[in-house]
């Protein structure tokens, strides 16, 4: 039974989330924004589902895709919206942008635009958690694409021959920009991951963020008490193109129908009373990050030399 | 005459190279979709077949791997990076194995890979896909590095290295000139190994400018502004940074006694350290003011356009760099021009 | 019912590996061999048995451990001796040394002595071999640690996902320098492989170069057939030390009774008969190798120079 | 005074890392086998834990990865790589990430990872186990890069770097220099950032020297054997690569007006690279003659030990460039000295 509470909080949640990039798509035309962005819009539920079983003291890294990621996990919105303008009060005085996101206050460690790279970083922070018992959960999100990378099998078997208290979170959305999984990959991802002796779960509905807190919250609790690598992959969609403001059912990749199937089973698109209610006062909030985003001074000689070592 | 943009050469030379030889196949994450790596393999997989024109899984340095074998046994390879940072995944199999298959085997193999990868500036792009690493590749005796700064050049040094070559090639790709239009005279396409010749692309007596990729065309910008105030510059474009012509680099401070370096990368251990060594070691006494070098700053790449604004050359701190190095001039008035990337982005040349 | 004549090639080969290996620890102390040697003695029947099974045609690529294989495939014996001397008529000229042989007449591609780097370079062989209709094998041989290094994971996944008649063999002899497997893997080697869906095989054992020759022929057969790849291990055990021309037990990482037990079942220990018939004759090619090499001129400025580009 | 091994400064440095911060971990292929890495983590296991002291398995990108994210959430990792030339496989990690990862955040985290990488000839190495890859590492910002050429060096730097330094780091050892004993003066210890300093090893008149790693020790060699001919050279250790003291470089060659860089790496777009770019950039005219650079042959590395021979300087070539740059000495007679590493595995030392 899940509690209106939860529903409507994660709900709140996702939908700040999705209104934030449909805000920057609406933006974009401007120039304002000089930052790739890779949107997660249609891929909300999962960020917000497993964030709410993490505290700030549990540690998340993430890829170039995670506005959704970032967010969930707590970090703050003029700080996001400041640094994809390129301001100085950007959450990484602008000399991060889009693709590299940070919020170390709230365990946000930081996401790399070279696929697979924050990996190996993940089971390293569990690694120190470990050894200097921190009681802490590290967390990675990647793609489907990353589990290619010859540093996932490194690091998989690193994790398990250690038992590292590490979460490997596999975000599939069944594209590497247009490619097809059956065109990249001999293996089943799940069962590929099990042959290095790590628990592993899928969840099918990707867009059901309480189901999604649900598994996750008995997966987090459990890496815990077991102090054990998990592996958890969670089908999910992408809505829009795989960089830029768009769509591109153009490309003739993959279909309008496909992705419209996934929208029907989408609260955000269903549940449009829940929408109509939420939507104002994140609405403000969103502007205002804009507002502040707009204020921020640009970065200049001081922050181009700064931080270099 | 013709005017042909620089990812119309790229998408020719791709062409020809599958075309002219049954064994050519091009491999690159999304080499066959409808983007076709920035419009340079657009509907050669349907023309080609999707076997010779593949698109390929995430793993760069297996693909290398696949790429070296598949040389080793026949095939010559094409292997495509939309950026070069990701390359960094693969030096294994470019520094230890393609690199030193031949020499260390005695002479067995040939390793006909040709790597192409794109490098620079585009918007945003941050620290790690911006690297530009010519530098780290010409170090390393058994490649060799080319970064051609027009179409002519792409058309005839791949012509000659997809062709008549058979040793591992890298060849870095400036984003912000794939919009760019040349004037291509196919009449005087250079071939065999002059394609890959240093030359000069501007005569002048009082600076000389080596160059690569764009900072070729920034320095043909910024001469031909400084021109109209008596300030005669030389431009050599360096082209391939493992077969650099010493001596054109020689004659040319020799007679303009003042050498400024313009590369895509950062200054220390880059191209224009090498430049400086060639002449160090052949002819110093001929520099009658200290060298200036222009490169990016020496920090990761940063993300906002402010910050990249500082952080890349523009043509502004380029041409005072030019009349302060020939010591003339001091009411040349200096342009406004604080945006390498917003010019490219409007112009389209020709160039 | 293996034939008579099958069980004294085989071993003939076998033998003429160990005596070879073994004159080289004889002549170690000289300081003539000026390159570090990874001998294969216990690991010959691997080498004997796979390449009974391929012809010249077939490609096989190897590591820094494999003067086994080298000569196994047919290899020039006096070009492989004048290598390991350092001389200019040695398979590469002097350039290669012990880690690095190759002898492209018969098939035997080059050896890294950087791990797993020749894994993906056989797959890409099998893809020329499949794209030109060659009709050929290509089969690679590495260590049970190579499986660990990353680039074995994106080949195996390329290799099973294009359906290249590659065939991959694992010489599993239970360590990597040092270290023991369980150390280093969370997996099993053959799991593993099958969950690229690549058919497997593991064989116990690795000293029966009968045994070895029936199942690889078996498999060889298969693959020159379907055109698919397939995974080989074969367990095995190096007798001396990782480097270099001693004995290793002082360095308590394991026994010298384990290495016993394995030489209990050696048939080149065992079968002593034979070793006495098939001994002289080849001694005396052994030594007329090494005549050669010492003959032979050292390389100069002119090799230095040569194969560059 | 003492007498301490290069080997033995090595074990004693990650000794006390160990001893000094409870978070110091280990981390190297056979770090905690009886060999212990050369020597240099012997007991180490035994003593601290076997979590301290850390085997591995064979995955350079993932274990640096592994290292990076341990830095980031409180372990100081020191990754040991017996060959330098296995580090290409994490040059991903170690180039867009670790080095990158305080920048592109806006200074939100360091990366305090040490990385040791064994360099250099010892013999029959072959190319893909002899590589010293300063100036592909130097080339990048947010690395620091040492070279360390004897046992006060190690101790010294190692002690500033590991205790109060916060950034990625790596150290270039070389494996000819394990055995040698060098004297240690541990009230002369620099400390602080002084650590890193590069230093004049022997003052001198006519010929500055600029050296790395064991090629100090080889102008101290050649210097002592031309001083009795009536040559003053001048000795420069580098020490960084990254943290070249230009004044001391050009103060140097002020003096003199002759320079050579020493280095074991390959001379394009390498250490001789960059100084004379520091040298072209700051006072070319103190340059009295060309410059000349001595490194590794612009080849991959031989096998051959008669290959070797002609691959790597050695002290009569040294010695008669020398000679010639100093434009004295015509009949100083040549020392008969063809291999380098004959006379360092049969010297000891102190040095
Ligand atoms: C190492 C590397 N190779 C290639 C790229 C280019 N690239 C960026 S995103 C991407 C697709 C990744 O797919 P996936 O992991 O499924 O993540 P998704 O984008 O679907 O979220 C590719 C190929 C890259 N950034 N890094
Ligand atoms: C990439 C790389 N890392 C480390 C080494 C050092 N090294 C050489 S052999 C070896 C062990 C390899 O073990 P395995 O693959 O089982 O082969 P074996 O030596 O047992 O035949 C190691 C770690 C290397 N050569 N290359
Ligand atoms: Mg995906
Ligand atoms: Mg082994």
């Amino acid at each position: 039974m899940t509690s209106p509470n939860l529903y409507t909080k994660l709900f709140e949640q996702a939908l700040k989330i999705r209104l934030v990039e449909e805000e920057i798509i609406h933006r974009y035309p401007t120039d304002k924004i000089q930052s790739p962005v890779h949107l997660s819009i249609g891929q909300e539920a999962v960020a917000v589902g497993i964030c709410n079983a993490l505290t700030d003291k549990d540690n998340l890294f993430a890829t170039y895709r995670s506005h959704a990621f970032y967010l969930a996990k707590g970090g703050d919105l003029n700080a996001m919206m400041a640094e994809l303008y390129g301001r100085v009060d950007g959450c990484c005085h602008g000399k991060g942008g889009s693709m590299h996101l940070a919020a170390p206050e709230v365990g946000f460690m930081g996401t790399s635009a070279v696929v697979a790279s924050s990996i190996s970083n993940a089971a390293g922070a569990a690694l120190a958690a470990k050894l200097l018992n921190k009681n802490q959960l590290n967390v990675v999100i990647f793609g489907d694409g990353a589990t290619e990378e010859g540093v996932y099998h490194e690091t998989l078997n690193y994790a398990a021959l250690h038992q590292l208290p590490v979460i490997f979170v596999c975000e599939n959305n069944e594209y590497a920009v247009h490619s097809e999984l059956k065109d990249r990959q001999s293996y089943s991802i799940l069962e590929h991951a099990q042959s290095y002796g790590i628990a592993t779960q899928k969840i099918e509905k990707g867009y059901d963020f309480i189901e999604i807190d649900k598994e996750f919250s008995k997966i987090a609790d459990t890496v815990r008490t077991t102090g054990k690598p998990y592996f958890v992959e969670i089908m999910t969609c992408r809505y829009k193109e795989h960089v830029g403001p768009g769509e591109d059912f153009c490309g003739g990749y993959r279909t309008e129908d496909a992705v419209n199937h996934w929208k029907s089973l989408d609260p955000i698109c269903t549940d449009t009373q829940m929408v109509e209610r939420l939507s104002p006062a994140i609405m403000q909030e969103i502007l205002a990050s804009i507002e502040f985003a707009e204020n921020s001074p640009f970065p200049g000689l001081e922050e181009l030399y700064q931080h270099v070592i | 005459m013709e005017i042909i943009s620089y990812r119309e050469a790229l998408r020719e030379s791709m062409e020809s190279a599958l075309a002219n030889n049954d064994n050519t196949i091009i491999f690159g994450q999304g080499a066959d979709d409808y983007k076709g790596i920035f419009g340079t393999t657009i509907g050669l997989a349907e023309k080609y077949g999707k076997h010779r024109v593949q698109d390929t899984p995430l793993c760069e340095e297996g693909m290398t791997g696949i790429c070296v074998g598949a040389a080793l046994n026949g095939i010559k390879p094409i292997h495509i990076h939309i950026r070069a940072d990701f390359v960094f995944l693969a030096l294994n199999q470019i520094l230890n194995m393609a690199a030193k298959y031949k020499y260390m085997f005695g002479g067995h193999y040939d390793v006909p890979i040709f790597i192409r990868a794109v490098i620079g500036r585009s918007w945003g792009q941050g620290a790690q896909h911006s690297q530009s690493p010519q530098a780290l590749f010409s170090h390393f005796p058994g490649l060799k590095v080319i970064m051609p700064s027009n179409s002519q050049s792409i058309i005839e040094s791949y012509q000659y290295l997809l062709n008549e070559y058979s040793g591992p090639v890298i060849s870095l790709e400036h984003r912000l000139m794939y919009d760019l239009n040349f004037d291509v005279d196919r009449d005087q396409i250079r071939t065999g190994k002059d394609a890959l010749a240093s030359y000069i692309v501007r005569e002048g007596k009082d600076v000389t400018i080596v160059a690569t990729s764009i900072m070729v065309l920034e320095a043909v910008r910024a001469a031909k502004y400084l021109a109209e105030y008596g300030i005669d510059c030389e431009i050599i474009d360096l082209h391939s940074t493992t077969d650099i012509e010493h001596s054109l680099i020689i004659e040319s401070v020799k007679k303009t006694g003042k050498l400024l370096v313009a590369d895509t990368s950062w200054v220390s251990f880059g191209v224009a350290a090498e430049i400086s060594r060639i002449i160090c070691e052949n002819a110093p006494q001929y520099l009658t003011a200290p060298v200036v070098n222009v490169g990016m700053v020496p920090t990761p790449c940063p993300t906002a356009k402010s910050l990249e604004d500082l952080y890349y050359p523009n043509l502004e701190s380029l041409i005072s760099k030019i009349i302060n190095l020939s010591g003339s001039g001091k009411n040349i008035p200096i342009p406004d021009e604080k945006s390498m990337a917003d010019v490219y982005k409007k112009f389209k040349g020709p160039f």
